[in-house]
């Protein structure tokens, strides 16, 4: 049951993402959707994926599109 | 659960798609970044998909297991160490190209790809 | 007479072309060059067709050149599809992919 | 010696990471990037015919099924291998020479990038393996974007942003297709895949593989810019320094190769494969060679034509036969050799005028006379007129279509040379023939001597393989008799 709840919240938060206004929501939607995938993963029995795309997925990627975002402009226009 | 790897093919082809979608129709260059990581995403999904066996184990052999039992439990670990490199790659690549907006995004104060990215031939064809 | 008429405007319209800047005699020979080059290669292109259907191929060639001729100038026209922004680039990829997947898909076994 | 097989990677790759790191010292890195470099053309050459196993797990006999398998990361080095390599370790050192002489103070990161490249092309030719492919396929796309973005000239960063995100969406299809054969066959080496298909071990008809050949195909177009992804190649040569184009082409091309020979071990059974390949190939043809008419920016010319000269390699592939893939992989090589050497030349003229447009240029014959000739026997090349190496490359394309039965790829392909020498007459007589225009202010500046080396030692290679081509022929000729 687990599996089907994060494969929506993956593809909700990629839909929420890309329809949002604010950059910086769009960032940290894009963190959600990395870490629900990564707990999709381990539910998939890949656990040294998991952990890798926990990092990248959830915390670097959206990391880095904030630090752009704050560089350049939040306003989507 | 047959279902389950099944609903993964659907989500996986649903972030491709909307990674197309997004690198079509989306103007802002940022969220087409944003977009075009999912399809990378997508890929990553489906191909952890082909490693998942319904009902197996991690394949990390314990000591204690019975090998032939793990064996045939055991989900299929190649595809895992692929997507391991993948998801490096990936955010690499997606690094480097926010890395440029930036620098673009001083020249040209808008993130709209439209006026960032458009034709450069003609203007510097002939400038006197 | 009528033809002649028209060639000429096409040299009159290769003048936007090269714009801002002079037009050289060397550019417009090239652009006519250009011009019949891509004619008569995609002609002999769907000749190609033959080895799938001749009355196929004849059909396609005779319309491809019937097109392409009343069509002129077709440098232009190729010109502004193929330029460097982003958004003709990503179009025409992603063109390309579905075609190739559907192509491939449904008519992989017919070839 | 097998043991020197991984060293042609590792070799470019640590010297590399090296410089980047230790490059502020100025004399030690130059000094050290020579070496490295005068090294990449040597080791092919030292090294043995073989094969080698990662972490030395030799190949696993199943008693089951007496299907063998390769459980680690093979590579394969034969004579097409070594010949490529060695060219393409010539064309680093001359490019790191041209660079190293260039200027004083050398920047290490694009050292980085140009050693980067070279590494991640060669392990790409040397591969077995269709992921491992795939990473330094990736590797070789950032390079790539480095080396454009690198350069002082206008709007490149953005024709590196564009390349970039049309390698996002490339690539990770590319990724896809390599999932679906992994799916089918459960193997990401190419040999194990290849007799799994070939054994009837997996439904050549299915849809899945078929999807997985759409995909990689798709993939493979983005790597060697043929067709839509051609206005994006030629900007991204346009936009690098002259030497740095030279290399990157260089890098288009043995991608290329290297990927369209996994995919033909794979999918030669399959004729849309052949189809497919025929019909991109005669695209890029047509649009490469007529777009070059019309370019008044003489480095977007070359960009355009060395697109459309990639046609022809894909023909000699897709024709599938022996005569003809050997005719394509010579194109190939003739490609590198030729496409440089025209990148390299031109760049020595923006270098001495600091023009592009070539209707504010003329008269350059007689401020620069051995770079002119230089480039027009380059052309002369390009264009095919015997006895240089692209005319004897060309002349067997036209006799393998003639044989396979497709006499108008001949005529399309005696066109498609005959328009190639138009571009370039053309050029050359607007740049080196025409009277100099007033505007145009030559300062007194010397072509560099390194350029003209450079140039001279391409163009002894160029006459020696249109004069002996059998040197090189006869070896590529075995080697596609093996995978056939």
């Amino acid at each position: 049951m687990l599996e089907f709840v994060l494969m929506i919240i993956i593809i909700l938060s990629a839909i929420l993402a890309l329809i949002q206004k604010d950059l910086l929501k769009a960032a940290i939607l894009t963190g959600f959707s990395g870490g629900a995938l990564a707990v999709l993963f381990q539910v998939l029995l890949a656990p040294d994926v998991a952990l890798t795309q926990a990092i990248v997925g959830a915390a670097i990627v959206p990391v880095f599109i904030a630090l752009a975002v704050k560089k350049t402009q939040r306003e989507d226009s | 659960m047959a279902q389950t790897q099944l609903a993964i093919l659907f989500t996986s082809a649903a972030l491709v798609v909307i990674g197309l979608y997004s690198a079509i129709f989306i103007d802002n260059i940022i969220k087409k970044i944003i977009g075009i990581s999912f399809i990378e995403e997508g890929a990553n999904l489906f191909i952890v998909a082909i490693g998942y066996k319904p009902g197996g184990v991690v394949p990390i052999l314990m000591p204690g297991m019975d090998t032939s039992w793990f064996a045939t439990n055991a989900a299929y670990p190649l595809p895992f160490g692929l997507v391991l490199t993948s998801i490096v790659i990936g955010a690499s690549t997606l690094a480097v190209m926010l890395a440029l907006v930036m620098v673009l995004y001083r020249r040209y104060g808008t993130l709209s790809t439209s006026v960032m990215l458009a034709d450069t031939s003609k203007q510097e064809e002939y400038d006197e | 007479m009528k033809l002649y008429d028209q060639i000429f405007n096409v040299v009159k319209q290769f003048k936007k072309l090269f714009s801002p800047g002079p037009v050289t005699n060397a550019d417009v020979s090239g652009s006519i060059t250009a011009e019949i080059f891509i004619i008569v290669s995609l002609v002999l292109a769907a000749l190609l067709l033959r080895h799938v259907s001749v009355l196929l191929a004849g059909l396609v060639t005779l319309i491809l050149a019937v097109v392409l001729i009343s069509n002129i100038p077709l440098i232009p026209k190729f010109k502004i599809e193929q330029e460097d922004s982003l958004e003709k680039m990503l179009f025409y990829a992603v063109i390309t992919l579905a075609i190739i997947v559907t192509f491939i898909y449904w008519g992989g076994n017919l070839v | 010696m097998n043991e020197l097989i991984p060293l042609m990677v590792i070799v470019p790759l640590m010297a590399a990471l090296l410089i980047s790191a230790f490059s502020k010292f100025n004399k030690a890195t130059k000094v050290f990037a020579f070496v490295v470099a005068l090294c990449l053309p040597v080791i092919p050459i030292a090294s043995h015919y073989g094969l080698h196993y990662f972490g030395g797990y030799a190949p696993v006999m199943d008693n089951v099924t007496n299907v063998m398998y390769h459980p680690a990361i093979t590579y394969s080095f034969t004579f097409l291998q070594q010949i490529f390599i060695a060219m393409l370790g010539l064309l680093t050192f001359l490019v790191v020479f041209i660079y190293l002489t260039k200027y004083k103070k050398v920047s290490g990161p694009y050292l980085f990038l140009l050693f980067l490249g070279t590494a991640a092309v060669t392990a790409m030719l040397l591969t077995d393996d269709i992921f491992h492919m795939f990473v330094f396929f990736e590797i070789l796309a950032l390079a790539q974007v480095g080396i454009v973005a690198a350069s002082s000239i206008d709007y490149s960063y953005e024709m590196a942003l564009k390349y970039m995100v049309l390698g996002s969406i490339g690539s990770p299809m590319m990724l896809l297709g390599i999932g679906f054969l992994l799916a089918l066959t459960g193997s990401v080496n190419v040999t194990d895949i290849a007799a799994a298909v070939h054994n009837g071990l997996v439904d050549a008809t299915s849809p899945v593989f078929l999807l997985s050949l759409g995909l990689i195909f798709f993939g493979w177009l983005y790597a060697s810019g043929l067709p839509p992804f051609h206005t994006i190649k030629s900007g991204i040569y346009s936009k690098a320094e002259p030497h740095g184009a030279a290399l990157l082409q260089s890098f288009t091309v043995v991608s290329m190769i290297s990927i369209v020979l996994i995919m033909f071990r794979i999918y030669s059974s399959l004729p849309i494969f052949e189809v497919l390949v025929v019909f991109f190939s005669i695209l890029a043809m047509i649009l490469g060679v007529s777009l070059a008419l019309t370019q008044t920016d003489f480095r977007r010319m070359i960009g355009f034509l060395a697109v459309g000269e990639l046609g022809f390699i894909g023909l000699g592939i897709g024709l599938g036969t022996q005569y003809a893939i050997t005719a394509g992989l010579f194109q190939a090589l003739n490609e590198i050799i030729i496409t440089a050497l025209l990148f390299i030349g031109f760049g020595a003229i923006v270098n001495a005028t600091d023009e592009v447009d070539t209707r504010k240029l003329g008269g350059l014959l007689a401020y620069h006379p051995k770079v002119s000739i230089m480039l027009l026997i380059a052309g002369l090349a390009m264009a095919g007129v015997p006895p240089l190496s692209g005319f004897q490359s060309k002349l067997m394309l036209v006799q393998a279509s003639l044989n396979c039965g497709f006499p108008e790829i001949s005529i399309l392909a005696i066109m498609v040379s005959i328009a190639t020498f138009v571009v370039f007459v053309k050029t050359y007589y607007t740049m080196f023939l025409k009277p100099k225009p007033n505007e145009l202010e030559l300062e007194k500046k010397e072509v560099p001597r390194t350029m003209i080396f450079a140039m001279g030692v391409l163009l002894i290679i160029v006459i020696l393989l249109g004069v002996f081509p059998d040197i090189v022929t006869a070896g590529i000729s075995n080697f596609v008799g093996g995978i056939l």
